[in-house]
């Protein structure tokens, strides 16, 4: 066995001291896949290079609203080095992936619905990448735009444009607990605001990548991906394969931080090697990426929050709009999360918390890092700061009063018996904090 | 357009190319050379993931005209280990866990390479000062600047390095 | 103001929770451990690696259970032609989860090797250990080798394989939002002190102190590495980062012009550890991918309203709403 | 992936300005190549023909001939901050070049391209503009050597002719008591374009009165300009809080009226006072002792 190949340091960090106790767990060991990236000798998924391989680019749309009335590829077709132009009627299964709920399309049908800039119509595959360009810009597409959508609160009122079937609220979370409206009523002070919060990229270092190939009746695929079993089961669905025909390795991933999460160039790369029997692969640049990936949500937060004379949480009220854009990717579970978190870790006897996720015409919102979390907690942490100004305490002091504890019931009902650190996190930044000179008030 | 005939030593070795003029240096060493250390990150010199060493100096390759680098020294992060022996960076890199999802380390190790042959005791500010064209998304930069204080230590420790 | 310059300073404190896993649904994952014959391990897992360390964790995960050394220890992760699903890597969940799928998944192989052992040594399988590349009974190191364990395993036909499958204990959420969205949730406070140059609207942020609850860590520099990042990402959301969008169109595709953070805007980060151990953890581990970043934002965002006596209520804190704030428009 | 061009290596400066000169159809000099590869990967500029300066070593030297400093097309902007005669003679060009991009940048961008770029953010120009400068443009045949303020005619405009190389930047050295600074004002500490830059160069008697001040901004116009009242308001006077605070205004209504109406204006015109504070207390901290 090669140790350096996977990282192993040399005795003193990883030789195992016999005896009880912890021996591995608990210790700074080097990264297992380390020496590969610091040589250089990790291959990412456009580092791979396969005999024979072909290259692919997607046609994307330039209208956030239409219907794609017709798309001719004939003048790509006839460039020397475009080995094919496939579009939605060469999918074999189903045109249609989403993590939760599958309602965007591989590539856009004739006769389909366009709900954003960017969406795919047509995938080019050609000999290099150097014939891509030219060929994409042979390809005329015919298009009968619609009235677009882009705020999420215009989105939510009757009579605007209808993104999808079910109307552009995707999905509602309501979170009831004790008498809100009565707490407010009785409350000393109560503190009412709007939040809102950008639209933010992922910015991975890597762009989304991947190679293709079928091997022996497999169809193998490296990618650069954060669940490689659920693009299998993507892959194979939209292919109408057996699920045991595809086959989907993560290449090492330069970074995801939520945005590799969703389907980009799996389906693509599958249906192109598949079709052709020739490997295939595919490099978004970092224009692409930036188009077609999901963003942050941004969020509207509309939130009250009350407390006594002594700064005691009573009462938490939020409604929170989130723009999932033209697709719902992980919106829901984001806006969920989004509701559950809503009062901080904090213990609020009278919760009322409304979410919505909400279509419109602009780039998909999908996971980040944090799952709407940290723009509830822009809001909820405001609020703390501001009631404390209210009540004549410091932002430390507010927080240790409300923060919870073994034994306190969240908004949702849930009683939590171990593991609740909110306090001592709170305890020990802020002894930090005046051990550095940063935090000169009350110990 | 004319072929170009390339001509320069890289990681040590001379090679010899004809090539497009219109090729740039990172498809150079990418394609032509399976050099895939050096990673495409934007295409227009903001993240410095495709940093090379040109005579010693961090350039970013995708902004090189790969004529322009004929004739010169050309480092990639292939040439900094040796007979199976990483360099100090490369090992400091591993021991301080500044590498995550490693896209940005080949550039950033040839950035902290330039800086500890100039500078080989630099202070913090200076260290972020020489990466400060590497975009790294994962780490907070924090465990990068440790990583190349480290390096210089060792180096020191061995006269200089290599 | 000092220095002449009209810069303020300000100290802002952001706490935050976060449920591990999916929200009120089932997310197990499942893992895979087999012994081979000379007494190194495989690890089989679907959990995806895409920087932040899952299969160094999960690595240290199976050889602490095992005995093994690191360098025993190959974590194949994330094939699906040879991995069973571990679901998402998101969520923060991967530590949690797959640890706990792992770490079962290791248990039962070794329980197979116990047994055998026991066998051999005529003692209860439930006095006996694997370490060091032996079978050890009550603390005592035994002459029985574990190469020797398996190869009256493989003699037998017995694999030496163990399957481990976790499942958080999280329930759905009824019409009123009740029920348990989450089996534990990590914790973490951050204070941030930042300097406004109220002319140019410039915050910079000079320090952060970040106290993180992420149960046990099972690779501290690994932990620290999220918060740092996660940190960074943070004061980007905070100040400098926006997707400009008109009429459902990026106007700024590049990264020249969607600026994110590079090494000289980074503070001073003082990482601070709190392992509250989770019961139901593996080793009492939890998460902290996603919990380093949240509470960054708010954080400077209170840093600053501390500033400069003047709250922002959207994000980013750019330069020009800065100015606005201060001196009207 | 580039579009494809001819390409050229010309070995003396003699050869590359007859290629110029002869070549039919778009063409374009290469000097380091930060601004030229990335406009010609996106499609933004087309040339049939690149003439690489790559061999022209004569242009990368930085020189004092007489009282005057000549500074070659080529001089990158890293050899601008460790150069010893920039750092005796013009200390705040090394203090722009030093803000220019990450050191990827510094490497390979160069004075020349800098200048031909006529960038409103180019870093160099604000120092140039208050060093004095003028460019040398050379052709077959002829050369002219323009003062920067009428080379620059906006925004990437530029009295440059298709065959024309511009070869070396001059300017007067300052003498040693001369103070400086370069202020630069980013989004972000390094990769940033200017909002708002400021060059500094103050030169006072022995009193420490202060006999010429020249102050030149980057970014709130096409091109560089000089804040003419704040620089009369300065002659004749002694460094410190009360005169800082009024060349400060007068800096920002200057500013102020240039910008007139443009989306930036109520951005810029409060954000040049803080640009201003830090760019006039670094030349002479004195602006900031009572």
């Amino acid at each position: 066995m090669n140790s350096e190949s996977r990282g192993g340091k040399g005795p003193e960090l990883t030789s195992f001291p016999e005896g009880p106790g912890f021996r591995v767990v608990g210790r700074s060991l080097p990264r297992v896949d380390g020496t590969a990236k610091v040589t250089g000798g990790a291959r990412f998924a456009a580092d791979c290079k396969l005999p024979g391989m072909l290259f692919a680019r997607v046609l994307r749309s330039t209208v956030p609203h239409a219907v794609l009335r017709r798309l001719d590829a004939a003048g790509a077709l006839s460039l020397p080095g475009v080995a094919a132009v496939f579009t939605a009627a060469d999918i074999p299964g189903n045109n249609a992936v989403g993590i939760i709920v599958k309602d965007e399309p591989v590539l856009v049908e004739t006769g389909g619905r366009i709900r954003r800039i960017g969406d795919p119509l047509a995938l080019v595959v050609g000999e290099s990448e150097a014939v891509l360009e030219a060929a994409l810009a042979k390809i005329k597409v015919e298009y009968e735009e619609l009235p677009p959508v882009f705020s999420p609160l215009e989105a939510m009122r009757e009579g605007a444009p209808q993104i999808h079937e079910k109307g552009n609220v995707q999905s509602v979370t309501r979170i009831k607990k004790g008498d809100v409206e009565a707490a407010l009523a009785q409350a000393k002070f109560v503190v009412t605001h709007r939040y809102t919060t950008q639209m933010v990229e992922h910015a991975y270092l890597e762009t989304e990548a991947g190679v293709a190939a079928v091997e022996n009746g497999l169809l193998v695929i490296w990618v650069s991906t954060q669940n490689p079993h659920y693009d299998r089961r993507e892959v194979a669905r939209v292919l109408n394969l057996g699920q045991h025909r595809v086959r989907i390795v993560q290449a090492p991933t330069g970074g995801g931080f939520g945005g590799k999460l969703d389907i980009s160039v799996q389906c693509l790369l599958g249906l192109a090697a598949w079709k052709t029997g020739r490997p295939v692969k595919m490099c978004y640049r970092r224009e692409e990426s930036m188009i077609a990936s999901t963003k942050r949500h941004p969020f509207v937060i509309d939130y009250t929050s009350a407390c006594d004379g002594e700064g005691r949480l009573l009462a938490v009220k939020v409604r929170i709009v989130g723009d999932t854009g033209a697709y719902a990717s992980y919106g829901p579970p984001t806006l969920k999360r989004a509701a559950v978190h809503a009062t901080g870790p904090y213990e609020v006897p009278n919760v009322f918390i409304e979410s919505f996720c909400v279509y419109t015409n602009n780039p998909p919102a999908g996971a980040m890092r944090g799952f709407g979390v940290p723009q509830i907690a822009f809001a909820h942490e405001s609020q703390m700061d501001l009631l404390a100004e209210a009540v004549g305490c410091d932002p430390f002091t507010i927080r240790l009063r409300n923060c919870y504890r073994t034994g306190s019931v969240t908004a949702t009902g849930q009683r939590l018996t171990a593991s609740v650190g909110i306090e001592e996190t709170i305890l020990r930044a802020r002894a930090r904090a005046q051990e550095l000179g940063i935090w000169r008030g009350e110990p | 357009m004319k072929p170009f005939r390339f001509k320069a030593i890289i990681n040590d070795r001379p090679v010899e190319l004809l090539i497009p003029p219109n090729r740039r240096l990172l498809d150079l060493l990418r394609e032509d050379l399976d050099l895939t250390g050096v990673k495409e990150g934007c295409g227009e010199g903001e993240c410095g993931a495709c940093t090379v060493l040109l005579d010693g100096r961090p350039v970013n390759s995708c902004l090189v005209l790969a004529p322009e680098a004929s004739g010169r020294k050309i480092t990639t992060i292939e040439g900094l280990a040796s007979a199976g022996r990483l360099h100090p960076l490369q090992e400091a890199f591993l021991e301080a866990g500044a590498v995550q999802c490693g896209y940005c380390t080949p550039g950033m190790i040839l950035a902290a390479k330039a800086l500890l042959e100039e500078n080989p005791d630099p202070d913090e500010q200076t260290v972020k000062t020489a990466i400060s064209g590497n975009l790294c998304r994962c780490t907070g930069y924090v465990k990068i600047v440790r990583a190349v204080r480290l390096a210089a230590v060792k180096m020191a420790g061995k006269g200089g390095g290599r | 103001m000092e220095g002449g310059t009209m810069k303020k300073r300000g100290v802002g404190v952001g706490c935050m929770w976060y449920g591990i896993g999916n929200t009120g649904v089932p997310n197990p994952a499942g893992a895979f451990v087999d012994f081979l014959d000379d007494g190194t391990v495989l690890v089989l897992t679907g959990c995806a690696d895409i920087g932040q360390g899952s299969s160094t964790v999960l690595a240290q995960i199976a050889a602490e259970e095992l005995g093994v050394n690191m360098e025993d220890v190959l974590v194949v992760a994330g094939d699906t032609g040879v991995s069973p699903d571990a679901g998402a890597t998101s969520a923060s969940r991967q530590t949690y989860i797959s640890g706990n799928a792992v770490r079962l998944a290791a248990q039962q192989a070794k329980q197979v090797l116990l047994e055998e052992a026991a066998e051999v040594l005529g003692a209860p399988a439930g006095e006996l250990e694997t370490a060091s590349g032996f079978v050890w009974r009550n603390g005592e190191r035994t002459s029985l080798a574990l190469e020797e364990v398996l190869s009256r395993c493989r003699a037998k036909g017995k694999l030496s394989l163990g399957g481990g499958s976790f499942n958080p204990a999280a329930t759905q959420l009824d019409a009123d939002g009740q029920g348990v969205p989450y089996a534990t949730y990590s914790f973490a406070t951050q204070v941030v002190e930042v300097e406004v140059d109220v002319e140019t609207g410039k915050v910079s942020v000079l320090r952060i102190v970040a106290a993180h609850d992420v149960g046990r860590a099972i690779n501290p520099a690994a932990v620290e590495g999220q918060i740092e990042g996660g940190c960074v990402m943070g004061l980007g959301y905070a100040l400098l980062e926006e997707v400009r969008v008109k009429e459902g169109k990026i106007e700024n595709p590049a990264l020249s012009v969607y600026l994110v953070p590079m090494s000289l805007d980074v503070p001073e980060i003082h990482t601070i550890i709190v392992e509250e151990e989770e019961p139901s953890g593996p080793f009492g581990a939890k998460g902290v991918g996603e919990p380093a970043l949240i509470p960054t934002a708010a954080a400077v965002a209170n840093a600053v309203a501390d500033a400069l006596g003047v709250r922002f209520y959207e994000l980013p804190i750019t330069l020009e709403k800065v100015v606005e704030a201060v001196h009207g428009s | 992936m580039l579009p494809s061009f001819h390409y050229y290596q010309p070995e003396s400066l003699a050869e590359a300005l007859n290629l110029l000169a002869d070549l039919p159809g778009p063409k374009k000099v290469l000097a380091g190549g930060t601004d030229v590869i990335p406009a010609l990967s996106r499609g933004e500029l087309a040339v049939e023909h690149l003439v690489s300066l790559k061999k022209l070593d004569e242009l990368r030297e930085i020189r004092r001939v007489g009282a005057n400093l000549h500074v070659g097309a080529l001089v990158t902007f890293r050899e601008l901050v460790s150069s010893p005669l920039v750092a005796g003679f013009c200390r705040l060009l090394g203090e722009a070049a030093a803000a220019v991009g990450g050191p990827q940048v510094r490497n390979q961008g160069t004075v020349g391209g800098n200048v031909v770029n006529a960038s409103p953010a180019g870093d160099l120009l604000p120092p140039l503009f208050a060093l004095g400068a003028q460019v040398k443009l050379c052709r077959r045949g002829g050369e002219r050597v323009l003062p920067l303020a009428e080379f620059l005619l906006g925004m990437g405009k530029t009295m440059l002719m298709p065959e024309e190389i511009l070869t070396e930047v001059i300017f007067p050295a300052l003498p040693g008591g001369a103070a400086s600074s370069f202020v630069k004002l980013g989004r972000r500490n390094s990769l940033a374009i200017s909002r708002i830059s400021m060059a500094v160069i103050i030169f006072r008697n022995r009193q420490g009165r202060i006999e010429e001040a020249r102050l030149a901004l980057g970014a709130v116009a096409p091109r560089p300009v000089r804040a003419e009242r704040a620089e009369a308001l300065l002659k004749g006077r002694c460094p410190g809080p009360a005169l800082l605070e009024e060349a400060v205004a007068a800096i920002a209504e200057t500013v102020a009226a240039i910008l007139g109406r443009r989306a930036s204006a109520p951005y810029k015109r409060v954000a040049v006072k803080g640009v201003a504070r830090q760019a006039l207390l670094r030349a002479v901290p004195e602006f900031g002792k009572p």
